[in-house]
């Protein structure tokens, strides 16, 4: 069966079809216009234009779209998209990075829990969540999975689990 | 006005050629025929402003000067299930409609702030003359 | 028998031509070739008298005078997450097959009470020579 | 190196003509010009040995001797939302886009043990030259 086959090229050259002869490659953040004439003479190339970029030397005809950072989506800019690189993006401070895919090139931005009532164990960080105490902290009580601080609590919605924290609270408080 | 998304027509993987024209958000049909008309478009969430959606419809619309009216070509419309944090979901359109030429094609959305944008390679659309 | 939904064929964005021709719920094909064929059929629920589905199926099937059981071309099989109250799923299908003059092409789908057959632009059915 | 599932080129509905050839699993471009490129992945879950997924992806990549990196051509990615039993969500791709003599053309995926290749309908891959 024909298969394509095609010359061996030298390192930093390319076979280009339409002109069936290796011509050098353009080098990154520029695409090629126009293929050599002869292996010896260089191919005319044009720097990407605003809003694509190749990252690598090519022999190629257009440069590659940048992305863009999901800005509804809580995304942020952490580089700008250049000629020889794509745009990187992160999250919002207040965010972490909730991995779609791996490796994480598809990801939302989450709100990063706050810990109410809780002492934090790991702060939040660009690629975690913040990690909070399983305990509450003193004058919090345990409600559900939530900490209530005694303050709030009046004595008759104080519940067994509160009064065992703030009960003894409330009796030092109201000496 | 209804918030609008421009469509690239040059950079990266998009073209245009044979006279299939790209203007004012809508492809402009050179030549009477019947085309393949195409279109996917992904929708992400949630997005803060936007309450939480039941649905995502695209629906690939024609315009002409014949009529008044847009007429619904294509219609992709899907409820959804997923429990808050981050979704995707992509809705792909494609059918043989007949098209005069003038005829001006866009891709409507439920909800443009749910589409995913970022990527020229998720949401793209496109039509060839058969 | 099964119960069968006929699809429109003249009317609206419906039209065939160059031979294709459309009869007893079938595409005919007129002359031997490739040809991509596709179809979206929108799925759409509850509906009364049927059980909570767990899927829905979409299938182009040919049918030819050379073998007495029909071919499955393309299948979009897909499970449903939603939670009961209305939804709706559409599901599109399109490749390239060789086809025979003389064989039948069909829209088979798993409980054809959920098919959401009210607009044209919702599902649909076709297929060209390549 | 990753696993890799090969596509059948020559039994049942698979076919390749006009020199558009199958190898090392990439379609092989004879000639250049603008192609329609399509695909089908049928996903199902849950499989032993894999964690629950949260979504799933798909994507035509070209690769090409002219650059050192592949090129994404097209991505349909959604999450799941079914619970834990058996689930199965098809994604289809398909754009016109422009090809080189010798460019490649692969289909990647998100999970390979996601992938259902047990009928030739229900996972497809294809192009034609425009």
């Amino acid at each position: 069966r024909r298969h394509v086959t095609r010359p061996h090229c030298p390192v930093g050259m390319n076979w280009i079809e339409t002109v069936h002869q290796c011509c050098r490659q353009c080098p990154a953040g520029t695409f090629l216009s126009k293929p050599c004439t002869s292996p010896e003479n260089g191919p005319e190339c044009r720097p990407c234009p605003a809003g694509t970029f190749r990252t690598q030397p090519n022999t190629l005809s257009e440069c590659q779209a940048c992305y863009e950072c999901d800005r509804q989506a809580f995304q942020s800019v952490l580089s700008n998209c250049s000629a020889t690189s794509n745009v990187a993006c992160g999250c919002e401070p207040g965010h972490f990075r909730d991995c779609i895919d791996w490796p994480c090139s598809e990801f939302s931005c989450r709100k990063c829990q706050p810990c109410t009532g809780r002492l934090i164990q790991q702060p939040c960080s660009e690629d975690k969540d913040t990690l909070c105490d399983s305990n509450c902290k003193p004058d919090f009580y345990k409600e559900g999975d939530e900490c209530r601080p005694c303050h709030m609590s009046t004595l008759d919605t104080c519940g067994e689990e509160c009064q065992q924290v703030c009960g003894s609270n409330n009796d030092r408080g109201s000496g | 006005h209804l918030p609008i998304l421009q469509w690239e027509d040059k950079r990266g993987l998009a073209f245009t050629k044979n006279n299939l024209s790209y203007s004012s958000n809508a492809l402009v049909i050179p030549v009477s025929g019947d085309y393949y008309v195409y279109a996917q478009v992904t929708f992400r969430g949630p997005v803060e402003s936007s309450t939480k959606p039941n649905s995502v419809t695209e629906i690939i619309t024609k315009v002409t000067d014949s009529y008044p009216e847009p007429t619904q070509l294509l219609t992709g419309t899907k409820t959804l299930s997923e429990n808050g944090n981050g979704w995707f979901q992509p809705i792909y359109l494609g059918a043989v409609v007949s098209l005069e030429v003038g005829d001006k094609l866009m891709v409507n959305v439920s909800d443009i702030k749910l589409v995913d944008y970022t990527k020229e390679h998720k949401t793209f659309f496109g039509a060839f003359l058969l």
